[in-house]
């Protein structure tokens, strides 16, 4: 009982994803859901370096390499998304906008 | 064990060191702004002004210390230590000098040497944002809100030709940890010209060194890119709101962001604690004879009749410089002393290279500063990476 | 030896002329159009020249144009003695008719257009009269109906044209049904649309080809003939197309295009020569289109109306000739014909210019003293037509009733009354134009240099034409008619000429107004033939009207609307009431989308554990 | 020992960051729990011997990306959120699933992750700069190429999307 159980990092992982989409679920400022799809996939990061240390190879941390690559894109794209949508309906509820047309 | 121990002395020893060099880098900086602008600066608060920073921590410190109304308080008081303390780590991986003997115990002079310590200086800059970033915002008022935006839009943009600046000389020396990447620096052309990252072979990193700095300016807000606290815009930018202590770490802030800046360039391109010149060249009685020849003049001007007030002052500080030319003889602290002049002697030079550009240099306007760096400092950094690499993919590095 | 040029320039020509036209001075107009012709021509001549007798066929072939299994078209070029002939006439015609349209067209409104589609037609007719295989030469069939179609409705502010083009384009789309169908069967029993492989597989031995066949063949070509040479029964649309600019009359409707029919089935001569009952076919077709056109020309008052129904007369004596087994006495005629009848037709062209654009018969009169150029020109042509010795037409009618007569006695006798009866109306129409006194207002002016030149030169053709003896240079190609010459054949068929020539003097020269009275005098029969025996009523009511009310009443309202728009809208309803319970799901709220997400990977989940995911 | 209490420690910080970032109102409370649930987790990657990621993890994350959204937060001077009483769906699908799903997962992992695989710091270094330049280099490097065209395309989105001037 002096060394961690490499499952408690994917438990971990688990319930921070949960939080995640719980997050997601509940809050209504874009921004916030956004943060929560971001937390979502530092969960997911940290099941792969888990795994990347289970089985002593390192693509699991290029594969973690790769989602922060894609956040990256993601966050500027989607920050992009949100002003442009807080230029146009001057508001950040998410519930306020769900019109499909522009 | 014995590690904690060691380590905590260092930390502790280092702290000492690294706040009395901040408060009086401000001293020195107004003495040399003064003299800049034909003025005698600080002077009146003991001795040639010496004891003018220990003034100022005491006013600042029996300051009131107001917080606005409508600020966000947890992160207001938040911000200032946060970025205080993001200025003062990475302190704890420069390599002031090489690994030494004292008591027996060999141990580095540096806290610690991790292998990734450039991309933790990165990681600490990049985070050093926030401080200001949050300050402007939970202050609450527009000219900090207004000061905040523009730093953290300022220092994000100057991020990326840094990191490219920082990435071509690790292309020449092969590796992360700073003290490896002080040790390939040694070693001299033609016996005289050293191997530092800006001289070295195939691909010396002159441009990435200019890029370097001038990003360093705008990472710690100064002149010429301290637009987030233009004065004549937004009275004191992101800390218009601070008082007091807050205030007084934030001033910390930004020169412990100078120094550690001023020391990353060293160690990056000057070869940290390396010598100028061979050892066996006599480097080594460079320091002695240096104090020697300033405590020197210090005493002549002391004894001269025609400056009564400084009868007392000055022969002290020969005397000073004359003990610490001594010290730097004493062989058992010699291999100690020496390596940290060079890279005091550096990082000082530096240093005063910021007061200077601060005493000589308009304030950009923001575009234009946005403009420099995105149109100029980022394409011309990433030339020189492409450059470089093709140099040494071709003759080796 | 470049084939390919022949057709190529007169394309260049349009293409030029098409493109770049409407920034072109009349001037540069002219050289562009008729240089590329006259080049044509000169290259003709320079080739045959080349040839010398093309004892055999001379082929070119450039590029496979279609290839897809056994079918391979490509676009062969080949030049015989058939061809020879035709390429001769085609270029030459079209030449002189080139040079005339510059005068005629001089005033008109869509200079460049014209011209422009006139090489289009020669293009197209000279790759038809060139072409080394079926496929080929259908595409220039079909070409020069388009080139029809346009120049017919040329003046296409005036709706009589547009229809007239329409109903041109129409009918021959029937005739062009039977040839593609008679092509596919060439194809699938040949294996080859190449005539040469074709016509050496016929002459080897017909084999696995049963005479059935070859009769179904010979009767869809025959079909297609009808249409193109515009005989019974798809004759309809010739007088129509009369509709269009003078010299189109002439080049495309008497001279060239009409006679494409002729050519093909001359071309084919070896599979007709397979298959006798299709011959035989021919030859009646022929035959009763001759004489049936040749009593409604009688009452025409349009003195191209006149004109164009000799024109299908006369194409009904080739078909005759063709199909009483005199293939060259056919072609003979042709080339006699495409003198004497562009000759009149520009002749009428050139009176209708005279008279400011005036067509009627009874406005005319006593024009021999205004324009006795013209009038010279179109006697001459007459006097061919009418079979009057020693001019063209003698031979080359001669020819087609000998052989007649040695095919079926009845064929000769029906032959000789249609000549009369064609000498009769064409010199009809002559002496109302020339003779007695003006009956018009207009002020008759002769026609310019440029169109009574090529007059002059037509009518020296159609005089001495005759002397060309196309049967003997064709004689390699086709079987000779037999040559027991007896005399009172030729006197028969002259005499009959000679009567027509006479009683249309008697009528309309010597005693005016005697025609009146016969005309009142069988009244019925008059108007029956007046109105052209109502064809065109009969055709309306018989095959148009039909078609119109069904494709309203069935095709539109039913089909249509009914069930293809039914089906459409059907979709389209049936898709909204589906989006409709959709939309409940999309309800635009991100917060709900993600909710159903982890409700999916839920289901998905399980579905995992329950296919024993956990052991 | 050290690893237990490292990981508690910051396990515990991570998971209440993250449980901050959810009931929180106010988004930039959100992102500054949220940067600290990404700097405990770098740590946890260093532990796993992932020294690279754990750096990127703080310079891209930490660094670039939530700079990035506590600018926005303070560009669009976001407030406290109010409540709408929309979405049924969530309430009634969303957060039962959600829960059940949880448990799977743990489930799933108690019983297929290797349970004897204990984690002591220093048994798997692989993860420095040059193991992953190496392969990043060779075994991944479309990939690699394929993620820069993708930035590159981004950015030119983003700045298309933002370049729109207010009306």
């Amino acid at each position: 009982m002096h060394s961690v159980p490499l499952s408690w990092y994917l438990i971990l992982s688990a319930v921070l994803f949960g939080l995640g989409v719980a997050g997601f679920l509940l809050r209504r400022n874009i921004i916030t859901v956004f943060m929560c799809i971001e937390l979502m996939l530092n969960a997911v990061n940290l099941s792969f370096v888990a795994f990347s240390y289970q089985l002593k190879q390192i693509d699991g941390h290029l594969y973690a390499f790769f989602v922060m690559v894609v956040a990256a894109a993601e966050a500027a794209v989607g920050l992009a998304i949100i002003l442009t949508v807080f230029k146009n309906r001057a508001t950040l509820q998410i519930d306020e906008v769900d019109s499909m047309k522009g | 064990m014995e590690f904690v121990i060691l380590t905590l002395v260092k930390a502790a020893l280092w702290a000492v060191i690294i706040l009395t060099t901040l408060a009086y880098l401000q001293w020195v900086e107004r003495k040399v702004i003064a003299h800049i602008q034909l003025r005698l600066g600080p002077s009146r608060v003991g001795p040639h002004g010496l004891l003018q920073p220990l003034a100022d921590v005491i006013k600042l410190l029996t300051k009131e210390d107001l917080t606005p109304p409508q600020a966000n308080k947890l992160l207001f008081v938040f911000a200032p230590f946060f970025s205080v303390a993001l200025a003062l780590l990475p302190v704890a991986v420069l390599p002031f000098g090489p690994e030494v003997e004292i008591f027996g115990i060999r141990t580095a002079i540096q806290l610690t040497d991790l292998d990734i310590g450039v991309l933790f200086l990165l990681a600490i800059s990049s985070l050093s944002v926030y401080g200001i970033a949050l300050a402007g915002w939970s202050s609450n008022s527009k000219y900090a809100l207004l000061g905040g935006l523009r730093a953290s839009a300022q220092m994000v943009s100057y991020e990326l030709p840094m990191a490219l600046a920082v990435a071509s000389p690790l292309l020449l020396s092969n590796t992360l940890s700073l003290q490896e990447l002080v040790i390939t620096q040694s070693g001299y052309y033609a016996g005289w010209i050293p191997q530092w990252n800006f001289f070295k072979l195939p691909a010396p990193q002159v441009i990435s060194y200019l890029v370097f700095l001038m990003a360093a300016f705008a990472e710690t807000n100064r002149i010429p890119f301290d637009l987030p606290e233009a004065e004549n815009e937004l009275v004191a930018g992101f800390h218009t709101e601070y008082s007091s202590l807050k205030f007084a770490s934030f001033f910390m802030a930004e020169y412990a962001n100078m120094i550690t800046s001023c020391a990353f360039a060293t160690v990056l391109f000057l070869g940290g604690y390396l010598p100028l010149w061979p050892a066996e060249k006599g480097s080594d009685l460079f320091p002695t004879a240096l104090f020697l020849a300033g405590g020197a003049i210090a005493m002549y001007h002391g004894l001269h009749p025609a400056r009564p007030r400084d009868r007392r002052t000055l022969p002290a500080v020969a005397l000073l410089f004359w003990f610490l030319a001594f010290l730097f003889q004493v062989p058992r602290l010699k291999q100690i002393l020496i390596p940290m002049f060079w890279f005091g002697f550096k990082t000082g030079f530096l240093l005063f290279v910021f007061m200077w550009v601060r005493g000589t240099l308009p304030r950009f306007r923001y575009d234009q500063l946005m403009a420099f760096t995105w149109k100029f400092l980022f394409p011309v950094a990433m030339l020189n990476m492409l450059a470089t690499g093709l140099l040494v993919a071709l003759y080796g590095g | 030896m470049h084939l390919w040029l022949i057709p190529a320039f007169p394309l260049a020509g349009f293409l030029l002329l098409g493109l770049a036209g409407r920034r072109m001075s009349q001037r540069l107009i002219n050289t562009v159009a008729v240089g590329s012709v006259l080049l044509s021509f000169l290259w003709v001549l320079r080739t045959l020249s080349a040839l010398g007798t093309l004892e055999q066929p001379h082929l070119e072939s450039y590029f496979t144009w279609i290839q897809s299994g056994a079918l391979r078209a490509g676009f062969d070029l080949m030049v015989d003695r058939l061809t020879a002939v035709m390429m001769l006439v085609v270029t030459g015609v079209g030449l002189l008719i080139h040079i005339y349209s510059i005068g005629y067209m001089a005033h008109e409104g869509g200079y460049y257009r014209f011209f422009a589609f006139l090489n289009l037609f020669m293009f197209f007719m000279l790759t038809l009269v060139m072409a080394a295989n079926f496929l080929l030469m259908f595409v220039g069939w079909e070409g020069v109906g388009l080139c029809s179609y346009l120049l017919i409705g040329f003046y296409f502010h005036r709706k009589s044209a547009t229809t007239a083009g329409n109903k041109a384009f129409i009918v021959n789309r029937i005739g062009d049904v039977g040839f593609t169908l008679a092509i596919l069967l060439v194809f699938i029993h040949f294996q080859s649309l190449d005539f040469q492989t074709v016509f050496a597989s016929l002459a080897t031995n017909p084999a696995g080809v049963t005479t059935a066949a070859l009769t179904a063949i010979g009767l869809l070509l025959l079909v297609g003939a009808t249409g193109k040479s515009a005989q019974i029964p798809l004759y309809v649309w010739l007088p129509d197309a009369m509709e269009g600019p003078t010299p189109v009359s002439a080049l495309i409707h008497a001279a060239t295009m009409v006679t494409a029919g002729v050519y093909m089935v001359a071309r084919c001569a070896p599979i007709y020569l397979q298959a006798p009952l299709a011959l035989e076919a021919v030859a009646w077709v022929g035959l009763a289109t001759a004489f049936f056109s040749a009593t409604i020309g009688l009452a025409q008052n349009d003195i191209k109306k006149v004109f164009a129904y000799s024109t299908v007369s006369q194409l009904g004596y080739m078909f005759l000739g063709l199909g009483a087994g005199a293939f060259s006495a056919g072609i003979f005629h042709l080339v006699t014909h495409a003198f004497f009848k562009a000759l009149l037709f520009l002749g009428a062209g050139s009176v209708i210019h005279a008279l400011g654009g005036e067509q009627d018969l009874r406005n005319m009169g006593g024009l021999r003293k205004h324009i006795p150029v013209t009038f010279f020109t179109i006697l001459c042509a007459a006097v061919a037509i009418a079979g009057v010795p020693p001019f063209s037409g003698f031979h080359s009618k001669d020819a087609i009733l000998i052989a007649a007569y040695h095919h079926s006695p009845l064929m000769f006798w029906i032959g000789v009354i249609t000549a009369g009866l064609t000498a009769f109306y064409v010199f009809r129409a002559v002496f109302l134009a020339f003779f007695g006194s003006y009956r018009g207002q207009a002020h008759p002016h002769e026609s310019p240099k440029v169109m009574t030149l090529p007059l002059a030169a037509l009518a020296l053709l159609s005089i001495g034409g005759g002397y060309f003896d196309v049967p003997r240079w064709l004689h390699p190609l086709f079987p000779a008619a037999e040559e027991a010459h007896e005399p009172w054949l030729v006197y028969v068929s002259v005499a009959a000429g000679l009567i027509g020539i006479l009683a249309a003097y008697g009528l309309y020269v010597a005693r005016p107004g005697l025609a009146g009275q016969i005309a009142d005098r069988l009244g019925a029969l008059y108007r029956l033939v007046y109105n052209k025996y109502f064809v065109d009523e009969i055709y309306d009511r018989a095959v148009v009207r039909p078609v119109v009310d069904g494709s309203q009443t069935v095709l539109w309202r039913g089909v249509d609307v009914g069930l293809i728009d039914g089906a459409v809208n059907g979709i389209g309803s049936w898709a909204r009431g589906t989006g409709a319970v959709l939309r409940l799901v999309q309800s635009g709220n991100i917060r709900s989308y993600a909710a159903w997400v982890v409700w999916g990977s839920l289901v998905a989940l399980l579905g995992f554990v329950a296919a024993g995911g956990l052991r | 020992m050290t690893e237990m209490l490292i990981f508690w420690a910051f396990a515990v910080v991570s998971v209440g960051c993250a449980v901050n970032l959810v009931i929180q109102r106010h988004p930039i409370n959100g992102a500054i729990s949220l940067i600290g649930v990404m700097g405990s987790l770098a740590v946890l990657y260093l532990q796993l011997g992932a020294e690279f990621i754990a750096a990127v993890q703080v310079i891209v994350y930490a660094g670039a990306i939530m700079v990035l959204f506590v600018f926005v937060i303070m560009l669009l001077n976001a407030e406290a959120e109010q409540r709408t009483g929309r979405s049924a769906a969530v309430r009634l699908i969303g957060f039962p699933s959600l829960a059940v799903l949880l448990l799977l997962v743990g489930m799933l992992i108690r019983r297929l992750a290797p349970a004897p695989e204990s984690v002591r710091f220093g048994d798997f270094m692989g993860g420095t700069a040059e193991n992953i330049g190496r392969s990043l280099f060779t075994g991944y490097l479309l990939p690699f190429e394929v993620t820069s065209a993708l930035i590159l395309v981004a950015i030119i989105g983003a700045i298309v999307l933002a370049h729109k001037e207010i009306d």
